[in-house]
């Protein structure tokens, strides 16, 4: 038998309801398509449990992520088999019990899905036999119940108590996720099985405390231990049957689950006993006096879980074995008489329509039926004889006697949990009494209530009935059940225990009949008790963790708008600051090997050089003065042209100070539009800061070119320089690498050149611009907008410049120049005709659109690299051949000169595109203007 | 003819131009012939008013001139910019136009900015006067007569007539 | 080297050069922008024409043959300085320059 | 001669770039920094064409070219932004 | 020789060189070139793929000059994977803005497959300068998609985002020829031999080359100090380009990942900067967190996400061990495609809001509010790191392999932190709903790409043990930079 | 020499830095381009200087032309994206109504 598929039935359970409601099946029929899958599950379950009371595990394995050591493992051992049966049986009935609660209007199908998929995480961490499988299914649970508890998301209260749940919850499993990970470095192996084996090792590990608090705050958290508890009264916004799921025998028992699962991995240890004794104890009676003072129905059910949770846990804590039985025996019990309490309640609440204890009373004449199964189920609670409850809490009450842990302070346990009893049965009568007696109602939403749908009653009957059968007859009904359960739970052979009802008089008894007297006793001072707390100041954890997650989220948004300032300087200070850390931490004067020697410096450089420093200083000192400005870039762009000049770089100076025009024009297109001055913005504060980067990042990297241009090194060049001729067909290096050698990268750049003026073109439409109507002097425009003289030196310019790109573009290869000055010159000599006679002059003797090319300048680049592909060569690769014209004489022909036409149509195409369309600007302005 | 080569004078600067530039040889020759024809045909939309050059003697005379005013006024010019600023007599001038032809304007504007003394500083929206900034001008009806004689005319005559 | 030659190259430099520099005289200390205006449009002409001149003869006889390449430089110069000036001089008219008070003659409105 | 005459003819030419650096930085006008920019420009291939006579090579003549064939482009633009704003209408 | 080396390149290329040619701006026309082109890249990366996880690395030499001398591409198992995960994030992300968002402004086909040429493109190079180069078309055809569309908000984004780029173009620059000035050589491959062999002022120099490659791959990856810019751009992107842009700062991890592994895995700059990356992935985890709760607008909270994505990435990188990359590798594949699904997923519910958008207050549930929740509640759960989705499977992977407390703190509370801020989100788009929003059906196409770019999210759970193997086979190899050296250097394919 | 590039860079390079920090989009450009020019020189110098030693084959002694190559690739793409930052400040002069490098409408309108 497959355990995968007994876990994955829910899972596949849970399409059919929306699929059945999506059919528009009667209420019945959905209920049933969502009983189905469970009902199968409950029904295969039977052949293995049969083995599992053999004294067998069932163990099932599929390989899912082995390298991370999750697999598909499952075990159904005695524990496990408890809570599969926990967890499918009450599932089942409460399916049954929604069919009659919700109401015909709301979307039953989703929420059965809700539940399904619930249940089949629950099955999950039950029967994992792989740590983080288990972990996964416990998050799985979390956010299941997320869903569940949201389920009337139309409530706030609803919506918060869900979030609530999913935080805590989830916190928990990360930190159970973090635990689970140490385990498994611990041991080796995430499987169960082995480190249910481990436990000494695990416990002997320096990271046990670490494990063990990362493990417990899951459990504390999923369980509601204090001081982790306040969601779960919140929760209580969920639908009835969710809360009677959820809060009996699912979502808070994983949490104690996992401690009676990890028992024998974990416990045995003084601090086990110290942290989880004290959170069971604190939680006891925390949620026991909690529960006395809440007049929501479910507010007390949900503090009396609490509690309950609380006792069980410290049970776990005790560090006995049989302690540990009685904790599996308690949470057979709380599950039976909890589910049927919430049924009920629910029950009362669907017919009075409220849920406040001050306003329900004397039911019992109207529901006498179903105040009998109440009483019963809280009763149990109570823990009265003849009910399960009693037995269990029997053997707590002999536990903590037993414990020598905290020495001379060993009264406080049995003190403590005889004080939780007493509230037990303090709340538990008001539960009754309260409800069912008390005098009349008071003001029902709806009156007269009366008894609910038959099949409304069957889970509760049922529940109870068991509650009964295990209070009268433990051993026939569960012993075998927690017999397993509890030997799986201790990983060993079970001690030797009694259910019996009587064990005669001893000091148990004693506190059971103190816990009685002592509770009704409590609750007949109710009255004074209320007033006492209503004097208390109200304390609603709903509202104080909202209120934290939004002071929370609050601050998340001020840290982020503090660091986030929506200020580029800011953000370009942060980057150019840690770059100024990496040269100031890492660059020395050391770094200067001075290895090579040194050119002489001639006056002209140093001259040049002044000049260049000197026009670099005024702009960024003047550079609110904006004409004055791109002017001093000018200069330092003619200096830096020269310096190329200088340095033997004859095709960067020809690139530069082509570009340099092109990029004044651009500038000078642009300053239309922009104001002529920048105002005088930045604190004194700010300029040193600024100030301080700029001479740290600069004298940094002056340092560095200096330590580099002083140094000797090897380089790869020389092969360049051998095979530019030989190899590329060309005598200019420079060229060579550009079309050949390296080749892709003019092909990216000259991408980069297409991309831009495509971006910029589409920048550039629909751009509304007010354009200055009058020069920064405050003069109207000039009236001549085409001056004589301009417009007639451009038209012969014209071809004197296409002749000198020819030029230029041929002689590229061998000498300084290519494709892409040539490209630049010709763009520069057709945007003078666009200064000199207008955008529209000009498109009327040549099409305006520059996309096509610059896409058949790109494409040509590219054909011509895809071309060396039919001689089975890679991308780019280039031939050249000398071919012997009559008359003319060789002629060198290379498929580089083909991507150079590439080049040079895409910087034509790129530049024109991107300028005559910022010229085109002011067109749509003046027509804005005239219309 | 004129469709083929719509601008002689240009192509044949062209011509000279590649010639120039790559030295001569046959190769370099008929390359640069196709050029100087294809150029001006793919550019001949962007001129729209075709000057004529009628003489083409008088044209190298005129550049010869200008090249020889350019050399002698610079010496002058060079002596006046190095003596007394307060001594020069700037003077805006307005030179009525002969000339019709907006290329034979734009030259002798041109040609009057690259002689030394004068600059041509706008051309009136009739095309009738040129104003003109000198240096140091002694007379401006001599100023006038000697710029009408020695570039006016022989532009007139070189273009229109 | 031939001495001649290299008389004319060095003589053909330092005229370039001279006239470059008075030129740039000009620009800095005339007193009106329309004054200034003349020092760069025609002894800068003459200062790049003196260098063309020598770098012309310089490599003519370097090569033992003639080498005019540079004489296109002179051309386009020549083409396209006055341009600029005129465009500056418009740009100046426009803008109402101050000028000097003796000058005669009016500028146009732009 | 020529050893002599080289270096002073760098010297002068240089000496003209830092005047008109000296009158792009004074201004005071706009049209007088443009001014500079352009004689600059202009100056700047006197000092290539003579770089070239140096160096004994003909390879930054396509520089010297290209300023006296492009570089008014950008005076030129000044210009007209300065009387019509608008560089390209 | 194997073409389909370069194809990734090629394709997306020519596909944007056709689509510029196509100036009569007929978009369906352009919607299928570009459709047909992101389509053909998967098979391609999927071939190319298969072919790498054989096991060698294969090189293409462009222009059939040998390394170190001419560029190459290179393919191993990390940039197939780079490129595969890109081919599937594009299509999706295509499909979307495919639907009405490629018309609200030019080009936008076109500079769509160029962005995927440029991220192709630095993904296969094993050149430094190439990788600048393709750096830089990524780049510029990101600023035209950033912008694309209108919108004060998103030209303020915008010009933040080219002006911090630029500067950090300028400083690649500056590492290059710091690269160049002290190895005199631009290959990857060569460079790792060379730098290993330097000493003295080089050696300085080179370190100084290394740190600042570190600032600006870190500046495309988002890590603190340098993500600041992140968050306003792709909030205000078109929903498909920031789907697509889910990719560009995992570019930077790559870039990182492979210079360090080829060049500063061992010898005299062994790890370096490793841990300055470190405590910064780790000053981002938490940071972006925090950014995720105080979101404002779904957009923003997935981006904040995208950038926390960097900062557990980066710090499993920068632990430096094999296994923590394979497995940081396997959580890039997850983050990439689930947050370009919930961009997506984000935009769909700010269709459905009317004037609301994507703002984080109540308002009209949007159209198709079921189905929205239930697939924002599935990208939730995943890229929080909940169970059983991938992100659950790469968070346990990273945890195991960086066994750092200081890691686990932070990967765990920004898992709480988002968990929080997304259930903030959810709860208020979904069940705050105030009445339905308009009638206005879900667009299908849409939908579909939504789902298609989120079910990796349980793909990526269901065939985990597929994929984490192929990441960590893939980090193996990277571990060993001898491996790609011999390839490049040793005579290649 | 060596020294005076050194300068000429570092100039540059802090001039830039300066520039790009200022608030208005104008500087900015004017700091990326001037950014530009001082890490070209950078890349460039990364060859080492020569003087007169243009990398052509056949005429003597030859520099490094590889950097060269880079640089002319790095100027074409610095032009490209100098272009589209220009644009973009008009486009936000245009949206946003200001020159602020944030877009903040401080003095929109201001001319």
């Amino acid at each position: 038998m497959n355990l995968a598929i007994l876990v994955l039935l829910p899972f596949l359970g849970a399409a059919l309801p929306p699929l059945a409601e999506r059919l528009r099946a009667p209420r019945t029929a959905l209920a049933l398509s969502a009983a189905l899958m469970p009902a199968l599950a409950l029904a295969l379950l039977i052949g293995p449990a049969g083995q599992v009371f053999e004294g067998r595990t069932v163990q099932d394995a599929l390989s899912w992520m082995p390298s991370l050591g999750l697999t598909l493992a499952f075990r159904l051992d005695g524990l496990a088999l408890l809570f599969a049966l926990l967890v499918l049986g009450i599932g089942l009935l409460v399916i049954l019990y929604a069919r009659y609660y919700l109401s015909a209007n709301e979307k039953a199908g989703r929420f059965y899905a809700f539940l399904l998929l619930f249940m089949g995480a629950m099955l999950g961490v039950v029967t994992s036999d792989n740590l983080l499988l288990l972990v996964l299914f416990w998050e799985l649970t979390s956010l299941s119940s997320f869903l569940l508890i949201g389920f009337w998301s139309h409530q706030s209260a609803a919506r918060k108590g869900a979030r609530m749940a999913l935080t805590v919850t989830g916190m928990g499993g990360l930190a159970l996720l973090a635990g689970v990970l140490l385990i498994g470095q611990v041991v080796g192996s995430y499987s169960l099985d082995q480190a249910l084996a481990s436990g000494d090792l695990i416990r002997a590990s320096r990271l046990y405390p670490l494990i063990l608090v990362l493990v417990l705050l899951g459990i504390f958290t999923k369980s509601a231990q204090f001081p982790f508890h306040f969601w779960l009264p919140h929760a209580m916004a969920a639908p009835t049957p969710v809360s009677a799921y959820l809060h009996s025998a699912t979502m808070v028992k994983a949490g104690v689950f996992l401690l009676a699962r990890f028992y024998p991995m974990l416990a045995g240890t003084d601090l086990w006993f110290d942290l989880v004794t004290l959170a069971g104890m604190a939680t006891l009676l925390w949620g026991a006096a909690a529960a006395l003072f809440q007049h929501d129905l479910k507010g007390l059910l949900a503090y009396s879980t609490i509690s309950h949770l609380g006792l069980i846990t410290l049970l776990f804590g005790l560090n006995t074995e049989l302690a540990a039985v009685a904790a599996v025996f308690h949470i057979i019990n709380h599950a039976t008489f909890k589910a049927s309490l919430f049924m009920a309640a629910g029950i009362i609440d669907h017919e009075t329509g409220t849920r406040d204890m001050r306003r329900i009373n004397g039911l019992w004449k109207y529901m006498p039926y179903t105040a009998v199964l109440a009483m019963v189920a809280s009763a149990a609670m109570a823990g009265v004889p003849l009910l399960n409850g009693f037995l269990s809490k029997e053997m707590f009450f002999a536990e903590t006697l037993q414990s020598s842990r905290l020495g001379a302070m060993s009264w406080v346990l049995p003190l403590g949990a005889t004080l939780g009893g007493v509230f037990s049965v303090a709340y538990s009568a008001r539960f009754i009494h309260d409800v069912f007696f008390n005098g009349e109602p008071v003001n029902l939403p709806k009156f007269p209530p009366h008894e609910p749908p038959r099949y409304m009653k069957v889970p509760v009957e049922i529940l109870v009935a068991l509650c009964v059968a295990v209070g009268v007859l433990p051993a026939i009904t569960v012993s075998g059940l927690l017999a397993v359960a509890g030997s799986a739970t201790l990983g060993g052979e079970l001690p030797e225990y009694h259910l019996s009802i009587w064990h005669g008089f001893n000091v148990p008894l004693l506190m059971s009949v103190v816990a009685l007297v002592g509770g009704v006793a409590v609750y007949s001072l109710r009255r004074w008790l209320y007033t006492q707390y209503d004097r208390l100041p109200a304390i609603n954890a709903n509202l104080i963790f909202e209120g934290r997650v939004q002071a929370l989220a609050r601050a998340a948004t001020a840290l982020g708008n503090t660091l986030r300032n929506g200020s580029l300087q800011s953000y370009a200070a942060w980057l150019l600051a840690l770059v100024a850390l990496v040269l100031l931490v890492h660059l020395s004067p050391a770094a200067i090997d001075g290895t090579r020697g040194l050119l002489p410096l001639d006056g002209v450089a140093l001259l040049a050089g002044a000049m260049l420093v000197v026009a670099a200083l005024i702009t960024a000192v003047l550079h609110r003065h904006r004409m004055t400005a791109i002017m001093s870039v000018s200069v330092v762009g003619l200096v830096v042209s020269l310096t190329f000049v200088r340095l033997s770089a004859p095709d960067l100076a020809l690139t530069q100070l082509s570009v340099e025009v092109v990029t004044v024009l651009l500038l000078m297109l642009a300053m239309y539009f922009l104001p002529v001055r920048t105002r005088m913005e930045s604190g004194v504060l700010r300029v040193s800061r600024d100030l301080l980067l700029s001479v740290v990042i600069g004298g940094g990297v002056g340092l560095m070119a200096f330590a580099m241009m002083t140094s000797d090194f090897q380089t790869i060049s020389g092969y360049f320089l051998d095979n530019a001729k030989p190899g590329g067909g060309g005598t200019n290096v420079v060229n060579v690498i550009l079309v050949d050698f390296r080749g892709f990268d003019t092909f990216g750049e000259i991408t980069v050149l297409g991309i831009a003026a495509m971006g910029i073109y589409a920048l550039l439409r629909d751009l509304d611009l007010l354009s200055a109507r009058s020069d920064s002097v405050g003069r109207p425009w000039a009236r001549d907008a085409h001056p004589l003289v301009l417009v007639t030196i451009s038209r012969p310019l014209l071809p004197l410049a296409l002749l000198i790109s020819v030029y230029i573009f041929l002689r590229g290869h061998n000498l300084p120049g290519g494709g892409f000055i040539a490209g630049l010159i010709t763009s520069v000599a057709l945007l003078l005709q666009y200064v000199a006679s207008g955008v529209e002059w000009v498109h009327r003797r040549m099409p305006g659109d520059y996309h096509p090319v610059v896409a058949v300048g790109l494409l040509l680049a590219g054909v011509t690299g895809l071309g060396s592909w039919f001689f089975g060569h890679p991308f780019l690769t280039s031939t050249f051949d000398h071919v012997h014209w009559p008359l003319v004489g060789e002629f060198e022909l290379a498929s580089a000169m083909l991507f150079d036409t590439g080049v040079f149509l895409t910087v034509v195409g790129a530049t024109l595109l991107m300028l005559a369309n910022l010229g085109k600007l002011s067109l749509l302005d003046d027509k804005k203007g005239g219309a | 003819m004129s469709r083929l080569l719509p601008f002689p004078m240009l192509s044949l600067l062209l011509w000279l131009s590649w010639l120039l530039l790559n030295g001569f040889s046959w190769g370099h020759g008929l390359l640069g012939l196709v050029l100087a024809v294809v150029l001006p045909l793919g550019t001949r939309p962007f001129w729209p008013n075709v000057p004529r050059l009628r003489d083409f003697p008088k044209l190298v005379r005129f550049v010869l001139v200008v090249h020889w005013d350019i050399i002698t006024a610079n010496v002058v010019v060079a002596r006046l910019i190095l003596g007394s600023p307060r001594k020069l007599r700037p003077a805006f001038v307005e030179l009525p136009l002969e000339l019709t032809d907006d290329f034979a304007i734009t030259l002798l504007a041109s040609t009057i900015s690259l002689t030394p003394g004068t600059v041509s500083a706008d051309v009136s929206e009739d095309r009738r006067t040129l104003l003109i900034h000198a240096l140091d001008m002694d007379d401006e009806a001599e100023l006038v007569a000697q710029i009408k004689q020695r570039y006016e005319r022989p532009l007139k005559e070189i273009f229109e007539c | 080297m031939d001495q001649v030659v290299e008389f004319l190259v060095s003589a053909a430099i330092l005229v370039g050069g001279v006239f470059a520099l008075v030129g740039s005289i000009g620009l800095a200390r005339l007193p009106d922008f329309y004054l200034r205006l003349h020092g760069p449009t025609k002894a800068s002409t003459l200062g790049v024409g003196g260098t063309i001149l020598a770098s012309l003869l310089f490599f003519s006889w370097q090569e033992r043959a003639l080498q005019l390449q540079e004489v296109l430089i002179a051309l386009f110069l020549f083409i396209t300085a006055p341009v600029s000036a005129h465009m500056l001089a418009k740009a100046a008219m426009h803008r109402d320059l101050k000028r000097r008070e003796d000058t005669r003659g009016r500028p146009w409105k732009q | 001669m020529l050893a002599i005459a080289l270096p002073i003819g760098f010297g002068l030419i240089v000496l003209a770039l830092l005047l008109n650096l000296y009158r792009l930085l004074r201004g005071p006008t706009l049209p007088d920094r443009a001014l500079a920019l352009d004689t600059m420009y202009i100056n700047a291939i006197a000092l290539i064409v003579l770089y070239g006579i140096a160096t004994d090579g003909k390879l930054y003549f396509e520089a010297g070219m290209l300023i006296a064939l492009i570089g008014f482009v950008s005076t030129v633009a000044v210009a007209k932004y300065m009387t019509r704003g608008d560089i390209i209408e | 020789m194997e073409h389909l080396i370069i194809a990734p390149i090629l394709i997306p290329a020519f596909a944007g060189m056709l689509l510029l040619l196509e100036v009569r701006e007929r978009q369906p026309l352009r919607r299928l070139t570009g459709l047909v082109s992101a389509l053909a890249l998967i098979p391609v990366a999927v071939g190319l793929y298969l072919r790498a996880a054989g096991g060698d690395i294969l090189v293409y030499q462009l222009g059939d000059w040998a390394a170190p001398f001419g560029i190459v591409l290179v393919l191993d198992k990390l940039s197939a994977l780079m490129v595969l995960l890109t081919s599937l994030l594009a299509l999706p992300a295509l499909i979307y803005a495919s639907r009405a968002d490629d018309k609200r402004g030019a080009n936008f086909h076109a500079l769509f497959q160029l962005q995927l040429m440029g991220i192709n493109g630095a993904f296969l190079t094993g050149d430094l300068f190439n990788l600048f180069v393709f750096f830089e078309v990524l780049l510029i055809a990101s600023y035209g998609l950033a912008l694309h569309g209108r919108g004060p908000a998103r030209v303020k984004a915008g010009i933040h985002y080219v002006v911090l780029n630029l500067i950090g173009s300028a400083l690649f620059l500056v590492a290059l020829g710091l690269v160049y000035g002290t190895t005199g050589t631009l290959n990857m491959a060569d460079f790792a031999v060379k730098v290993r062999e330097l000493d003295g002022g080089a050696l300085e120099l080179a370190r100084i080359a290394g740190l600042l490659m570190w600032v600006v791959f870190g500046l495309k990856a988002a890590l603190f100090p340098l993500y600041f810019w992140l968050p306003a751009t792709y909030a205000n992107a078109t929903a498909g380009v920031a789907a697509l842009f889910a990719i560009m700062t995992k570019v930077g991890v790559y870039a990182i990942a492979r210079v360090q592994g080829l060049a500063f895995l061992d010898g005299p700059l062994a790890g370096l900067g490793r841990d300055a990356l470190w405590v910064l992935a780790l000053l981002t985890l938490l940071l972006a967190a925090i950014g995720v709760l105080g979101a404002r607008r779904l957009g923003e909270m997935v981006a904040y996400l995208v950038v926390m994505s960097v900062g557990t990435l980066m710090a499993g990188l920068s632990w430096g061990s094999p296994e923590a990359t394979g497995a940081m590798l396997y959580y890039l594949i997850h983050s990439t495609l689930v947050c370009g699904g919930l961009f997506l997923l984000a935009d769909l519910v700010a269709r459905g809001r009317g004037k609301l958008g994507d703002q984080l207050v109540a308002g009209p549930a949007p159209a198709g509010r079921s189905g929205l929740a239930a697939l924002f509640f599935l990208g939730a759960i995943a890229v929080i790191g909940l169970p059983p989705l991938s992100g659950f499977m790469g968070k346990v992977a990273l945890l195991q392999t960086v066994p750092s407390p200081l890691y686990w703190l932070f990967l765990l509370g920004g898992g709480l932190l988002a968990l929080v801020g997304m259930s903030r989100a959810g709860s208020t788009l979904f069940w705050r709903a105030t009445g339905d929003g308009r009638a206005r059906r879900l667009d299908r196409p849409r939908l579909a790409a939504t789902v298609l770019l989120l079910s990796a999210a349980p793909a990526l759970a269901i065939w985990g043990e597929s994929v984490l193997e192929a990441t960590v086979a893939a980090a193996a190899q990277w571990a060993q930079p001898g491996l790609y050296i011999e390839a490049v250097l040793g005579g290649g394919a | 020499m060596e020294a005076m590039v050194a300068i000429m860079i570092a100039v540059l390079v802090g001039t830039g830095v300066y520039l790009v920090l200022r608030a208005r989009t104008f500087p900015v450009i004017l700091g990326i381009t001037l950014l530009s020019y001082g890490v070209n020189l950078f890349v460039f110098i990364s060859g080492r200087l020569a003087l007169d030693q243009a990398p052509i084959v056949g005429r003597g002694p030859a520099t490094d032309p590889l950097p060269q190559a880079l640089v002319l690739t790095a100027i074409v793409i610095g032009f490209a994206m100098t272009a589209f930052l220009v644009v973009l400040a008009l486009r936000g002069q245009g949206e946003t109504g200001t020159d602020h490098v944030d877009g903040d409408a401080d003095e929109g309108g201001q001319r």
